[in-house]
């Protein structure tokens, strides 16, 4: 079932990439090239260093002139990384950028396989099969698809805010749409920064209001991302707008309702505080939030509980009014081009390690409650102190609380180094007690991060290297009783110590977020094994995912301190940017469509579009595909019993000949 | 019929989002696995035409792999659904027709799971090493042998009719 | 006044059905004799083998060959008028696809002896007697052909010139093709003589399908009342229309029975089974692969249901498995 | 319910209480021990140390013993056959060259070992099979006011923590609570008892035993509850010794079945509690009346 397209004289060009010693290392590249020469069609066929190079593909464009290919085969990587390179040098050569098919003979031959002879082989067979399959090629024209300015960042962290900002300054209208109350994230936990020692409030809080004062920003915190459909250029976003009960406009965050409140004291776990302080059912985060509007807790607040409430809060709020009992949950829809993912990680929960007594011993916290204690708007007023009040003369830090460990998680949370020498240094400031750090490998690799380890050694701080075994309770010696002891093998001294603290502090690791794969559907992500978002490249495109137009930022790809996280925050705006900036997108010209004639109407490949792309017109009693809403997946071609929709780029008979390429060279 | 050096050979549809990519990753990590795969890149393994999977048989392929993106992740929605719904069906035409269940596979394999990649295909190598060749030329050829007694214009109009298929020529088949 | 064109009429492995589909030109059957020189007809004249042979390679205009080629005197019988004729022209289902023999190709000749000559239930042969390919009675030796391992289309015997689909084909396309034959308005060598479109377009009851055809379950015509206007597919019932080529003018649905798919797939199709396998498979509304697994339990054989005719035709051909015994020794 | 049972030699010898204590209440709950024909040594962990596939042999007999027995799951309350066993099991089925060693013994004596028939410990049965309400039906005496300190050893949860946490178990503390006492809190659980150093190594072995008693005692238990008849003879015998080396720290130590059958009601000298070598000091009023 040959059609005419396969007729003409078809001039075919292959050209076989050594890539260095990537490909040549394993596949005998001349003996390919002979091989391909001999069959039918092939006019020129060449092995070559490097094809992706200039004079590479420089020998295409001559090649082309010079012999009339009118086809073109490149074996060299994968078509991900450089069909867009070649079909670039077929198109400069004066042909159909389409005329052409690349061959991966490196990611999925030379790269994986340790006998050359088969190897060899292998490129051969595929080599064959794109022979064979490119003389079906037709010229196909890419179509452009205008872009939707606007941007959508989820996910109001020092990541999400960054590229927020970056793209408003650069004038893009930003959407940032922030689960909890306010924007900040855990920075805005922290009470300094490391290397610096800079406080994170003063850094942190400037860029907080900018946001808010962005006219080209829309903030809307306490929402979440319910729903989104489209692609690159074109994504239409359902936004949840969860009721905070309190009108933002009108709200001036005097906080005069706070004090109002029928509760006269704060009663429940203060989540900023991580539960170190109470708060009341109508409440603002913390002083600094963005917005600087209270809300009011749904499951806490008895009007909205019970409806049956003083409401002495609205009496406090008096004309302002800006308390609305009235609010509900509603859904906004929204047009945006690219979305950028900063949606940030959860810390590990240190009672998964029972042996450390988190949550049985009073005075062992974790690395962020300390980091409250510390901090001058914290629930101690910047106190360090042991739960009965006392300062605590002596303090253990424990690194890799749930990092680097097979029983929990095997990554390097990469920020508990720092981040505990500089809690260390903190504890020297603000008391007497001798600190201890107890950790594995000190990993202090980034700008002046080695430095500040010396600091912390001159300091005197003590570092004991060894994973600690367990945080007891139970005293030997009379200097360990009413102590905490940690049992730990000094790996450097070699022998197993007993230290008494007064405080232990365990720097637990950071996870993926509870929701890390409802998120990743949503956004049409792929996840690590771990369950990290996975950029498209760990090199070359790492802020890029698997979908066009869906970028990532922050600690959701990955563990990473604030500069890094920055970074790459700055790099996903810059992303985004680029494809507004250009307006359009070329759309991969891979779309299925229909052959009127051959239509029966027999409608088995209406309901299989995803996109609604085929419709039946009723008047010529056929089915019909819309191209501009065609994705190019293929499932209808496959699908059509009577072989009546065909694909562009992947026709059938291209498919059939690849077959018979790869199985006739054995 | 299976000779000392004979290697199978399988013939692969990836899909480009998911299991391609995680061949790209396997590549990069520089894993090694059975070179008997011969990959066909497609966008979805929802492309996969049942007629695909027949004429890579009938070609001489020993097995066929489809591998496409963990169901509830395709990159087009659903196409994946499609695609299992028709693999169980083919699989038991299959069954049917004589075709052992391991001959054809249908994996999910994520970008993210290049080490699945290697397991899978060296998994797949083996088992169906032990099934042995399939073969389907060949045993095209031992079925028409019984016609070529006569006339030899027989071999011609058949090896017209079977064109298609290498090693199916009727010189072969006097052999 | 010149010779009239000679045409020959023969069958293989065939029911006669395709015999009678050319009786079935009633009246017009005289329009033919009239037009033409029918020089071999087994089934209606009395012209024998040896006819044939002594005539001239070509002379013969066109053959119109029926039925399947399951024997060697079969096989021979095809060259022979492969030779004689100018168009051999493949008749019917059974010589275009193998037809509905060809689903003997799900079991070896062993298989099919056996149980044709001894374990049927309407069988009494305790002697086992099995067909001899020859047979000595007093001095006299009867042959009889050997029967072969494999059902094959008549194209997988001999070159073909056209066929003309159907089991059998509607007299209107043997009209319209034997018109075409003596008008000398032939299409392109190896073309099926009908159009190229599936059924679905010709069906009267397209107007009533859905537009998702979501199947929730099969089920067999004898399994239900089948609504007589309603798209079969729509009832849940397995109808080959939309993967098989048009041309009858949907004459099963029209008398309520899904089409069995006997005209075979479209020129842009290689496996009929496959497509519409994949095409109804694609469109189960399920949720879950136990759920699928389930519905499609609705069809029970899945061989029997896509290539009723098709098999000898299909990419598989014949169930791969099954051993190729020699052939009997003819003498 | 119908279980398989493999004393071992503890549980006929110096652990006698255990068992005692252990038949009645399993007969209170309704559940049929069925001890095993022709059992066997476990082998104990000396041997392992000496000739691992010897040892799994001597092992597996009483496995095979038991799959020939019937399909019921086997209980062994001594903690070390119940690691021994444990261990034999995931040796045959992860080493082919001990299973090979192993089944050619086996089938000289006539028998064989496919590894079915899992190894339970008693208290994995009492909760997660019979289950805390059933046991909660059968007390009759709550042990009100009692302070217990559930100490589980290492052998129980370690290295198969296959039905509680390694580090942090509970199971014998819900045990406990559902019985009526009052679980102290005991964060040495899990901590060595001295195992055989007691007797080897004294001055380290029995320091070990010591600790978990001072800590029992001023954690202001009044009974320590053990699984293991090794971790219970260290903890009951040598109360004379380690209060000439590190001072008193005198507490009676008890199998947690024979706290059961107290609360079940079943006289205490049909518990083998008099057996004790620190005489556990009577029940207080309030738990003794019904």
């Amino acid at each position: 079932m040959k059609t005419n397209q396969s007729n003409g004289d078809v001039r075919i060009g292959f050209y076989i990439c050594h890539c260095g010693h990537n490909i040549a290392g394993m596949v005998d590249c001349a003996a390919v090239a002979q091989y391909m020469a001999k069959l039918p069609g092939v006019v020129v066929s060449r092995d070559y260093k490097y094809m992706c190079s200039d004079p590479g593909q420089e020998l295409i464009r001559q090649d082309i002139r010079e012999h009339q290919l009118n086809r073109v085969v490149v074996a060299s990587c994968s078509p991900l990384l450089h069909e867009h390179t070649f079909r670039k040098a077929v198109a400069a050569g004066g042909l159909n950028p389409f005329y052409f098919q690349m061959v991966n003979i490196r990611e999925h031959d030379s790269w994986v396989h340790s006998d050359r002879a088969a190897a060899t082989a292998k490129a051969k067979a595929l080599g064959n099969a794109a022979v064979r399959r490119v003389r079906f090629h037709r010229a196909l024209e890419t179509t452009r698809v205008a872009i939707q300015p606007d941007v959508l960042v989820v996910g109001g962290g020092i990541a999400g805010i960054h590229a927020a900002l970056t793209l408003a300054n650069a004038g893009k209208k930003v959407f940032l749409v922030e689960r909890e109350p306010s924007i900040g994230g855990h920075m805005a936990q922290f009470d300094k920064t490391f290397p610096t020692l800079d406080c994170a409030a003063c850094i942190l809080t400037p860029k907080m209001s900018a946001v808010r004062a962005h006219e080209n920003i829309t903030l809307w915190s306490y929402s979440e991302v319910a729903k989104v459909e489209g692609y690159v250029g074109n994504y239409t976003v359902t936004v949840k707008r969860k009721p905070r009960y309190v009108n933002e406009e009108l709200c001036v965050g005097c906080l005069e309702c706070i004090a109002g409140c029928v509760f006269k004291e704060g009663k429940f776990p203060d989540e900023f505080n991580v539960g170190l302080s109470k708060r009341k059912p109508i409440y603002i985060p913390f002083p600094q939030a963005v917005p600087p509007v209270v809300v009011i807790d749904p499951e806490r607040c008895l009007q909205v509980r019970t409806g049956k409430c003083k409401k002495t809060c609205l009496e406090a709020c008096a004309d302002r009014k800006a308390i609305d009992f009235t609010q509900k949950e509603e859904l906004v829809e929204i047009k945006v081009g690219n979305i950028i993912v900063a949606t940030g990680f959860k810390l590990f929960d240190a009672k998964r390690i029972p042996q450390y007594g988190y949550g049985l011993y009073p005075n062992v916290v974790t690395a962020i409650e300390l980091e409250r204690l510390v901090n001058s708007s914290g629930p101690t007023a910047g106190e360090i102190v042991l739960r009965d009040g006392r300062p605590p003369k002596s303090v253990g830090i424990i690194l890799c609380v749930g990092s680097r460990d097979v029983k929990t998680n095997r990554w390097c949370s990469r920020t508990c180094c720092m981040h505990s020498m500089k809690l260390a240094q903190l504890v020297r400031e603000h008391t007497e007690a001798d600190v201890t750090v107890f950790y594995m490998d000190i990993r202090a690799p980034g700008k002046g991060y080695e430095e500040f380890y010396d600091k912390s050694l001159k300091e005197g701080i003590q570092f004991v290297r060894g994973r600690v075994a367990e945080v007891t309770d139970w005293a030997l010696a009379p200097e360990e009783e009413g102590k905490l002891v940690i049992r730990v093998e000094d790996t450097l001294a070699g022998f197993v110590r007993r230290m008494p603290m007064d405080m232990i502090v365990l720097a637990a690791g950071m996870e993926p977020q509870e929701d890390a794969q409802q998120v990743r559907r949503l956004f049409n992500m792929s996840c690590g094994t771990e369950g990290w978002f996975l950029e498209k490249h760990p090199k070359l495109a790492p802020v890029s995912t698997f979908t066009d137009g869906v970028f990532i930022a922050g600690c959701c790809q990955g563990p990473k301190d604030i500069p890094d996280s920055v970074a790459q925050a700055g790099a996903a705006a810059a992303e985004a940017m680029a494809l507004i900036d250009k307006g359009y997108i070329e759309q991969e010209p891979n779309t299925a469509y229909i052959v009127e004639a051959d239509c029966c109407g027999c409608k088995s490949c209406v309901p299989l579009c995803p996109y609604k792309a085929i419709a039946f017109e009723e008047a010529k009693q056929k089915a019909r595909i819309n191209e501009a809403l065609c994705k190019g997946c293929g499932t209808c071609v496959a699908a059509c019993p009577s072989g009546s929709i065909r694909q562009n780029l992947f026709e059938d008979e291209e498919i059939f000949s690849e077959i018979e390429g790869v199985l006739a060279y054995v | 019929m299976s000779d000392a050096n004979w290697q199978p050979r399988i013939v692969a549809f990836f899909c480009n989002w998911c299991t391609y990519t995680a061949a790209d990753l396997a590549g990069v990590s520089r894993l090694k696995y059975a070179p008997n795969v011969r990959v066909i890149r497609l966008m979805c393994s929802g492309r996969v035409d049942p007629q695909f999977i027949l004429d890579a048989l009938a070609k001489g392929a020993d097995g066929v792999l489809i591998g496409g993106c963990h169901l509830g992740d395709c990159h087009y929605g659903e196409g994946n659904y499609k695609t299992v719904r028709r693999f169980q069906m083919l699989q038991r035409l299959l069954r049917d027709m004589g075709i052992e269940d391991q001959r054809v596979r249908l994996e999910w394999i994520s970008a993210s799971e290049g080490e699945r990649v290697k397991t899978v295909i060296n998994d797949m190598v083996e088992q169906v090493r032990a099934l042995g060749p399939l073969n389907l030329p060949q045993r095209r050829q031992d079925w028409d042998c019984e016609m070529t007694h006569l006339a030899e214009s027989a071999g011609e109009s058949a090896g017209e009719s079977e064109a298609a298929e290498p090693r199916a020529e009727p010189e072969a088949a006097h052999a | 006044m010149p010779d009239k064109p000679k045409i020959g009429f023969y069958w293989c492995a065939s029911c006669g059905g395709c015999e009678e589909a050319v009786v079935d030109l009633a009246e017009d059957i005289l329009g033919v004799v009239e037009a033409v020189d029918i020089i071999f007809w087994p089934v209606a004249m009395d012209f024998k083998k040896k006819h044939v042979e002594t005539m001239p390679d070509k002379s013969i205009v066109a053959t119109l060959l029926n039925g399947a080629i399951r024997t060697s005197e079969q096989e021979e019988m095809a060259h022979l008028l492969r030779r004689k004729s100018q168009y051999l022209i493949a008749y019917g289902a059974c010589a275009q696809l193998g037809g509905i023999p060809g689903l003997a190709n799900q079991f070896s000749r062993e298989q099919l002896l056996r149980y044709v000559y001894e374990e049927a239930p309407t069988v009494v042969n305790e002697a086992r007697t099995r067909p001899q390919t020859s047979f000595q009675n007093n001095g006299h030796t009867v042959a009889l052909p050997d029967f072969r391992n494999v059902v094959r289309a008549l194209d997988q015997v001999v070159e073909v010139d056209f066929y003309i689909p159907g089991c059998p084909p509607t007299p209107k396309i043997t009209r319209a093709a034997i018109g075409a034959l003596l008008e000398g308005k032939l299409p392109p060598k190896g073309s099926v003589l009908a159009p190229d479109v599936a059924l679905c377009e010709q069906c009267a009851r397209k107007a009533s399908k859905p537009d998702d055809l979501s199947f929730k379950e099969f089920k067999r015509p004898h399994q239900v009342a089948l609504d007589a206007n309603l798209c079969l597919l729509a009832q849940g019932i397995v109808c080959m229309g939309p993967a098989t080529r048009g041309g009858c003018e949907a004459v099963c649905p029209a008398g309520n029975m899904p089409c069995s798919g006997c005209f075979g797939p479209t020129s842009r199709v290689r496996d009929q089974g496959a497509k519409i396998l994949s095409s109804l498979c694609s469109n189960i509304a399920a949720k879950d692969e136990k759920e699928s697994r389930d519905i499609l339990a609705g069809i029970p054989d899945p061989v029997g249901t896509f290539y009723r005719y098709g098999l000898a035709k299909s990419l598989l051909r014949r169930k791969v498995n099954l051993p190729v015994e020699a052939a009997q020794k003819a003498l | 319910m119908k279980y398989s049972y493999f004393p071992g030699c503890s549980l006929k010898g110096l652990g006698r209480a255990y068992e005692e204590s252990l038949l009645p209440v399993m007969e209170r709950l309704g559940v049929e021990l069925v001890e095993l024909d022709d059992w066997n040594c476990c082998g104990a962990t000396a041997y392992m140390s000496v000739d691992e596939a010897m040892a799994c042999v001597l092992a597996a007999r009483n496995l095979a013993i038991a799959e020939k027995t019937g399909p019921h799951d086997l209980i062994t309350p001594c903690a070390a056959c119940y690691l021994v066993l444990n261990k034999t099991k995931h040796n045959i089925a992860d080493y082919p060259e001990i299973n090979a060693t192993v089944q050619r013994a086996l089938s000289n004596a006539h028998l064989s070992y496919s590894g079915k028939v899992p190894v339970r410990h008693p208290l994995d049965v009492l909760v997660n099979d019979i289950g805390l309400d059933v046991i909660k039906e059968k007390v009759v005496r709550p042990l009100k006011g009692l302070k217990v300190a559930p100490y589980y050893g290492c052998q129980v949860v370690r290295p198969y923590a296959t039905f509680d946490d390694a580090w942090n178990p509970t199971t014998m503390d819900r045990l406990l609570a559902t019985l009526g006492a009052e679980v102290v809190h005991f964060p040495l659980k899990t901590k060595c008892c001295g195992g055989s150093l007691t007797g080897t190594v004294p001055e380290a072995g029995l320091r070990l035993a010591y600790i978990l008693l001072k800590e029992a005692v001023r954690r202001g238990a009044d009974v320590m509850a053990t699984v293991c008849p090794l971790c219970h003879f260290n903890l009951d015998a040598y109360h004379d010794q380690i209060s000439r080396r590190w001072g008193p720290a005198r507490i009676a130590t008890v199998y947690i079945t024979q706290l059961m059958g107290l609360a079940f009601g079943i006289p205490a000298e049909q518990l083998g509690l008099k057996r004790n070598m620190v005489p556990m000091k009577p029940l207080a009023a309030a738990a003794t009346t019904v």
